[in-house]
C-alpha cells in the first residue's frame, strides 16, 4: 500500500518532466535553445586579478563585446559565463567555487591570461591556485594580459562550442 | 639634517647618518622605537611609508625597517628616514608605533602577517593578506622556500 | 536585542561594488557603523617571488600588480635599481621616461574616473573614459610596442627611441582629450546628480589625511601639496613647468576633480616634453659598447635597444637603495637590499592603493550604504596593486 | 460551428482582446523586446558603441532580447536553500500580473476599452499600487540581505512616489472635472493637451513615474554597485525575466496612462479614422513608446541618487509640486476656464 502510494508520488512529477524532456529533445527546440544561449552569454562580474582591466576594455567602445550579446552583468544567478580574469589566489579560489555553484546551468568557464593557465609570471607563488584544479574550464585565452581581441575570440570559441556540441541539460 | 635629528634623539639612536641625498639612516634599539617615533613625530615627521623587515638567518636577527617622512612639512618631505632596528628571529617582538603614527597600522599588520613580527599594542588581530587557513611559516622569511627555476624545479 | 540592531553586510568579493575584496559593513539602518575591508584576495607574493628572479626579470613583475599604471611602477623600480648600480640614464631617455609616465598617468586617471562613474551609476562616463583611454594606449603602444605592460624603462635608459610621426599623433591626442574633458564636465563631473552624490561625502580633513598616510590624489584633494615630482624631482621633471593640483575640500568630489585637473597638467607636461626632448642616445653609452658590433648596428638602425649580455645576470654591488615616484594613484616606494648576487636579497614595494586602504574606514563611518561605492570609486582603489 | 463562432466572438470581445492581445500581453511582449533593444542601442549610441548587433545583423540585432529570453527560459531555476519557497515562486508571477493588469482600464479610443467605467482615472494607479507589495514579499522571501534591502528600498520609494502620483492625478481630475479616461481624452480634442493645461502635474507625474519604475536617476531599488540587483538578486532563469518584465510592464502601463491623460490620447486622429478602434490605439501606443524611450534614455545621462536624496526629492519637492498643480487646476476652474 505504502509502496504504491510512493510510486504514485514519484510518478506524478515524472510525467510532467517526461513531457518537458521530450519537448526539449525536439530538434527545433534544441536549435532555438542553442541559438539563444550562444547569443546571450552573460559573464558574471567577478574580477579575480589584474586582467580585469582588459576585460573591462573588452566591453567598452573600441571593442564593444555587446555586439555579440555579451553583456557583463552583476548577479551570479542571472549569468552563464564565469570569467577567471587572471591569477586565482587561494582566498579568491574559494569565492570562485561558490560563484560557480551559484550560477544556473548551463554555464561556461573562460580562463583569461597566462596566470589562469599555469600561473604565468607568478608560477612559483605560494598563494595561487590553477583554475583547472577547481573548475571545469571550457576555453583558455592566453596572454599577459590578453588583448581584448583575444577575449572576444575566446567568447567566439565558447559560442562555437555551444553550437557544435550543444550544452548538457541540468537534469542529465 | 642629520645633525638636528641626532641632537633631537640624543642617545636613543646608536647611529644617525646620511646615506644618500635625501636619505637618512637611523639605527635604534628595539626597546627605544616608540620613544624615537614620538620625538620624530614632534619634529614633524607625520607618516610612515613602509614597515618591513629583512631576514638574516645566519646572524639570527630580523632587521625591521621603518621608512618615515612628512606630508605637512614640505621641507621635511624631501627626506626619507630609514629607521632600523633588529629583533630576535625566534622571538620577534616589537612595540607598535600606531599610537604615534596611525598610518603604520596596515603596514604593521602586513609585516606581522608576512614576516611573523608581533607588534604589541596593534589592535587588529588576524591575518591581513594571507588566507586564514594559510599553513607554513611567515613567507617572507628566508627559510620559507618556494620553487625556483632550474634543473631541479 | 542590542546585537540584533545591526545588520552585518558582507560585500564581495563577487559584488559589483567591491572589486577584489570583501567588505564587512555593519549597518544601523542605512548608516554604516562598522567597516572592515578584508583585503588579500589578489595577494600573489610579488615580494617573495622577486627574491627568486634576476633584476631584469623583476621589471615585468612589478608591472603586474598595477596593470593600469605600469609605466610609473616600472620607473620607480628602475630608479631604485639605477641607484644601486650607480648609473644614470642619458637626458633623452629621461625625457622619454617622463613622456611615457605621463601618458600612463592620463589613461590610469581615466580608468579611475570611469570606474568612479559606473560605481555611482553613470554607465556613459565609464564607457567614455574607457573609450578615451584607447588613444593613449595606442600612443604608448606606438612608443613601446605593448598595450599595457610596457617594460619600457630599463636600467641605463629606455628600450626604444621615439618613433616617427609620434609627435603629431601625441599632439592630436592631447587636443582630443582637452575637448573630451569639456564633455565630461557637462555629462558627469558637474552633473547635478553627481554633485549631490559626491559633495561632502567621505571627507578626509587635512590633518587626518596626513596622519593616516594616504597618498596621491586622495592626499592632494585634502589640501596637502605633496607630489614626489616636486618634492624629489626625478627624470625630466625638474626641467618641466607644471602645477601640483591641490583642493581643500577633501571629499569625494574633490578627489574626482583632482584627477580631472591632473589630466590637464599631464597634457601640459607631454607638450613640453615633445618640444624640449633633447637629442642623443636613449641608452647608456657604456652599455651600448658591450653589445656585439652587429647587434649594435641593428639597434642603431631600428632604434630598438638590445640588452647587453651582462643584463641576464645583473649584479649590483652590495647595498641598499630606496626610490619613490609619483604614480597615478600616489607615491610608489621601493626598497631593495642587494647582497651582490644576481637576485635581490630583499625586495620591498609599497603601493599607493595599499596605503590608501586605511582611508575607507575613516571616510565611511557614519555615512550611508550608498556611499560605499561613491567613496570607493573616489579613492581609485585598485586591489591587485594593494595586495601585490 | 456555433462553438467556433462563440470562441471567435470571445477572442475578439474587448474583455479578452484588450488584456491579451492589444494593448495587453502580446503587444507588451513586443514592446518590451523593442524597448530594451532601443534602450541598449540608444545607450550604445551615446557611449560611442554599437550595442547588440550580430544576433540578427540586417535589423541591427533587434532580436537580442529574444535570445536573452530563450536563454533565461532554458536556464536552471534555482530556489535558494533558505528561501520561503511558495512566496519565492509565486510573487514574481503575481507581481507581473499586477503590473500588466491596469492596462485593461486604459481606453485606446472612445469606444475601445475592456473596463467601461467612469472611474478609470483612479483604477490605473490603484491597481499599480499593489505591485510593490509583491516586490517587498519577494525581496523578503529570497533570504538574501541585498534582496531584503532592495525590497525595503522599494517600500520607501513606494510611499514617496505614490502620494505624488495620486495628487498629480487628482489635479488632472480637477482640471478636467472628470474621472473617466475616455472623457479626459475627449476633452483634449481641441488641441489643448493635459501637459499644456497643467504642466506642473505632468512633470510631477513624470518624475513619480521614473521613481516607480526604477529608471535613472532614481534607480535606487536596483542600484547594482550597492545591492547587486536589489530584490531580484536571487532569481535565476525565467523568473528573473518575469521580474525584469514586470518593471518594464509598469513603465509601459504608466506611459500609456501618461499618453492618454497628458498627451492628448488618440486625438490627432480625425473623425473617419476613429471608426476603426485599432488606429487611434496605435496613435496612443506610439506616444507611449516615445515616453518610454525618453525614460530609458535617461540611463545614459544621469548617475543615480542615493535613497535618502530620492526620498527627500519625493517628499519635499515633488509633493509640493503636485499640490501646487492641484492649486493651479483649482485656479483654472475658478477662473471659469472650461476644458473641452
Amino acid at each position: 500500500m505504502e509502496n504504491t502510494r510512493k510510486r504514485e508520488i514519484e510518478k506524478k512529477p515524472s510525467l510532467a518532466r517526461k513531457i518537458s524532456k521530450r519537448l526539449t529533445k525536439l530538434r527545433p527546440v534544441q536549435a532555438i535553445r542553442r541559438w539563444g544561449i550562444s547569443y546571450s552569454l552573460w559573464p558574471v562580474h567577478f574580477t579575480t586579478a589584474c586582467c580585469g582591466t582588459e576585460f573591462a576594455a573588452t566591453s567598452c567602445p573600441r571593442y564593444d563585446a555587446e555586439r555579440f550579446g555579451f553583456l557583463p552583468f552583476v548577479g551570479t544567478r542571472q549569468c552563464n559565463v564565469l570569467f577567471i580574469e587572471g591569477t586565482l589566489t587561494t582566498k579568491m579560489a574559494e569565492a570562485a567555487r561558490v560563484i560557480y555553484q551559484q550560477m544556473p546551468e548551463p554555464k561556461f568557464v573562460i580562463c583569461m591570461g597566462a596566470c589562469a593557465i599555469d600561473g604565468g609570471i607568478f608560477w612559483n607563488s605560494y598563494n595561487i591556485v590553477r583554475p583547472h584544479e577547481i573548475l571545469p574550464v571550457d576555453v583558455y585565452s592566453p596572454g599577459c594580459p590578453p588583448r581584448p581581441e583575444g577575449v572576444i575570440k575566446s567568447v567566439m570559441m565558447v559560442r562555437e562550442k555551444i553550437r557544435e556540441k550543444g550544452t548538457p541539460y541540468p537534469e542529465d | 639634517m642629520a645633525g638636528s635629528i641626532s641632537e633631537k634623539l640624543g642617545d636613543l639612536a646608536t647611529q644617525v647618518s646620511a646615506v644618500s641625498p635625501g636619505r637618512l639612516l637611523i639605527t635604534v634599539d628595539a626597546s627605544n622605537i616608540v620613544e624615537t617615533a614620538r620625538r620624530l613625530h614632534e619634529m614633524g615627521f607625520d607618516h610612515v611609508k613602509s614597515v618591513t623587515g629583512t631576514d638574516y638567518p645566519d646572524e639570527n636577527r630580523l632587521e625591521v625597517v621603518y621608512h618615515v617622512s612628512s606630508f605637512e612639512n614640505l621641507d621635511l618631505a624631501a627626506f626619507v628616514l630609514q629607521i632600523k632596528t633588529s629583533v630576535n628571529r625566534f622571538d620577534p617582538n616589537l612595540p607598535s608605533v600606531t599610537g604615534i603614527w596611525p598610518s603604520a597600522e596596515y603596514l604593521e599588520r602586513e609585516a606581522s602577517d608576512l614576516l611573523g613580527i608581533r607588534f604589541e599594542g596593534l589592535s587588529a588581530k588576524g591575518r591581513l593578506l594571507l588566507p586564514e587557513t594559510f599553513a607554513g611559516g611567515p613567507p617572507l622569511r628566508k627559510d620559507f622556500k618556494i620553487r625556483t627555476e632550474g634543473i631541479d624545479a | 536585542m542590542s546585537e540584533e540592531r545591526f545588520l552585518e553586510l558582507l560585500i564581495g568579493p563577487q559584488h559589483p561594488g567591491s572589486g577584489h575584496m570583501k567588505i564587512t559593513a555593519e549597518m544601523d539602518g542605512d548608516i554604516i557603523v562598522g567597516f572592515e575591508p578584508n583585503i588579500g584576495y589578489v595577494h600573489r607574493a610579488v615580494e617573495k617571488i622577486a627574491e627568486t628572479k634576476t633584476y631584469m626579470q623583476i621589471i615585468p613583475l612589478v608591472e603586474r600588480p598595477a596593470l593600469p599604471d605600469t609605466a610609473n611602477h616600472n620607473l620607480g623600480y628602475t630608479l631604485a635599481l639605477e641607484k644601486l648600480l650607480g648609473i644614470e640614464a642619458p637626458p633623452r631617455a629621461q625625457y622619454l621616461r617622463t613622456l611615457l609616465a605621463e601618458i600612463n598617468r592620463i589613461h590610469s586617471h581615466l580608468y579611475g574616473i570611469g570606474i568612479h562613474g559606473i560605481f555611482i551609476g553613470s554607465s556613459t562616463m565609464f564607457m567614455w573614459a574607457f573609450a578615451d583611454r584607447e588613444p593613449w594606449m595606442e600612443l604608448a603602444q606606438q612608443l613601446t610596442g605593448a598595450r599595457l605592460t610596457y617594460s619600457y624603462m630599463i636600467p641605463g635608459g629606455v628600450r626604444r627611441n621615439l618613433p616617427e610621426g609620434f609627435k603629431d599623433n601625441a599632439l592630436k591626442a592631447t587636443r582630443y582629450m582637452e575637448r573630451r574633458l569639456k564633455d565630461y564636465d557637462k555629462l558627469f563631473v558637474h552633473n547635478p546628480v553627481t554633485v549631490a552624490r559626491l559633495r561632502d561625502v567621505g571627507i578626509l580633513k587635512k590633518n587626518l589625511a596626513a596622519r593616516i598616510g594616504v597618498v596621491g590624489p586622495t592626499l592632494r584633494a585634502s589640501g596637502i601639496s605633496y607630489d614626489v615630482r616636486k618634492i624629489e624631482p626625478y627624470c625630466a621633471y625638474p626641467h618641466l613647468d607644471f602645477d601640483v593640483v591641490v583642493r581643500e575640500e577633501g571629499d569625494s568630489h574633490a578627489r574626482l576633480l583632482v584627477r580631472v585637473e591632473e589630466i590637464l597638467q599631464s597634457i601640459r607636461i607631454i607638450r613640453q616634453v615633445l618640444d624640449e626632448v633633447p637629442d642623443g642616445p636613449v641608452f647608456l653609452e657604456s652599455y651600448i659598447k658591450l653589445l656585439s658590433p652587429k647587434i649594435r648596428e641593428e639597434a642603431e638602425k631600428t632604434q630598438i635597444m638590445r640588452f647587453p649580455a651582462t643584463f641576464a645576470a645583473l649584479k649590483p654591488p652590495k647595498g641598499e637603495a630606496t626610490s619613490r615616484v609619483e604614480a597615478a594613484r600616489g607615491e610608489v616606494f621601493y626598497y631593495i637590499v642587494s647582497d651582490g648576487s644576481p637576485q635581490p636579497y630583499r625586495f620591498r614595494m609599497v603601493t599607493p592603493s595599499f596605503r590608501n586602504v586605511v582611508a575607507f574606514k575613516y571616510a565611511l563611518l557614519g555615512r550611508r550604504l550608498a556611499d560605499i561605492p561613491a567613496v570607493y570609486g573616489s579613492l581609485d582603489y585598485f586591489p591587485p596593486e594593494a595586495d601585490r | 460551428m456555433d462553438i467556433i463562432q462563440f470562441l471567435l466572438d470571445l477572442l475578439f470581445s474587448e474583455a479578452v482582446f484588450v488584456p491579451l492581445i492589444f494593448p495587453g500581453l502580446l503587444t507588451l511582449t513586443v514592446v518590451i523586446v523593442v524597448i530594451i533593444w532601443f534602450e541598449r542601442k540608444l545607450a550604445a549610441k551615446v557611449q560611442l558603441r554599437y550595442g547588440p548587433l550580430y544576433v540578427f545583423k540586417p535589423l541591427g540585432g533587434i532580436v537580442q532580447l529574444v535570445a536573452d529570453l530563450v536563454k533565461f527560459l532554458f536556464a536552471e531555476l534555482i530556489v535558494p536553500k533558505g528561501a520561503d519557497k511558495r512566496a519565492f515562486l509565486l510573487s514574481p508571477v503575481i507581481l507581473f500580473t499586477f503590473s500588466v493588469a491596469p492596462v485593461v482600464a486604459i481606453p485606446l479610443s472612445s469606444g475601445y476599452a475592456a473596463v467601461k467605467s467612469d472611474l478609470t482615472l483612479l483604477i490605473v494607479p490603484a491597481l499599480l499600487t499593489l505591485a510593490p507589495i509583491f516586490v517587498l514579499i519577494l525581496g523578503w522571501s529570497s533570504d538574501n540581505k541585498f534582496s531584503f534591502i532592495g525590497g525595503l528600498r522599494e517600500g520607501y520609494m513606494m510611499m514617496a512616489y505614490e502620494t505624488t502620483m495620486f495628487v498629480a492625478v487628482l489635479a488632472m481630475a480637477v482640471t478636467y472635472s472628470s474621472l473617466s479616461l475616455i472623457d479626459i481624452a475627449g476633452k483634449q480634442s481641441n488641441g489643448l493637451w493635459g501637459i499644456v493645461l497643467n504642466p506642473l502635474a505632468a512633470f510631477a507625474f513624470f518624475v513619480a513615474m521614473l521613481m516607480t519604475t526604477a529608471r535613472f536617476p532614481f534607480d535606487v531599488t536596483e542600484a547594482e554597485s550597492e545591492i547587486v540587483i536589489g530584490p531580484y538578486t536571487e532569481y535565476s532563469g525565467i523568473y528573473f525575466g518575469l521580474c525584469l518584465g514586470a518593471s518594464y510592464a509598469k513603465l509601459y502601463v504608466l506611459s500609456l496612462f501618461f499618453a492618454v491623460v497628458f498627451l492628448g490620447g488618440w486625438n490627432p486622429l480625425i473623425w473617419p479614422l476613429n471608426l476603426n478602434p485599432i488606429l487611434p490605439g496605435v496613435a496612443v501606443l506610439v506616444k507611449a513608446f516615445l515616453v518610454m524611450l525618453f525614460c530609458v534614455f535617461l540611463r545614459s545621462v544621469y548617475p543615480r541618487f542615493r535613497i535618502d536624496q530620492a526620498l527627500q526629492l519625493g517628499w519635499h519637492k515633488l509633493l509640493a509640486l503636485s499640490v501646487a498643480s492641484v492649486v493651479l487646476a483649482l485656479v483654472l476652474i475658478g477662473l471659469g476656464f472650461e476644458v473641452g
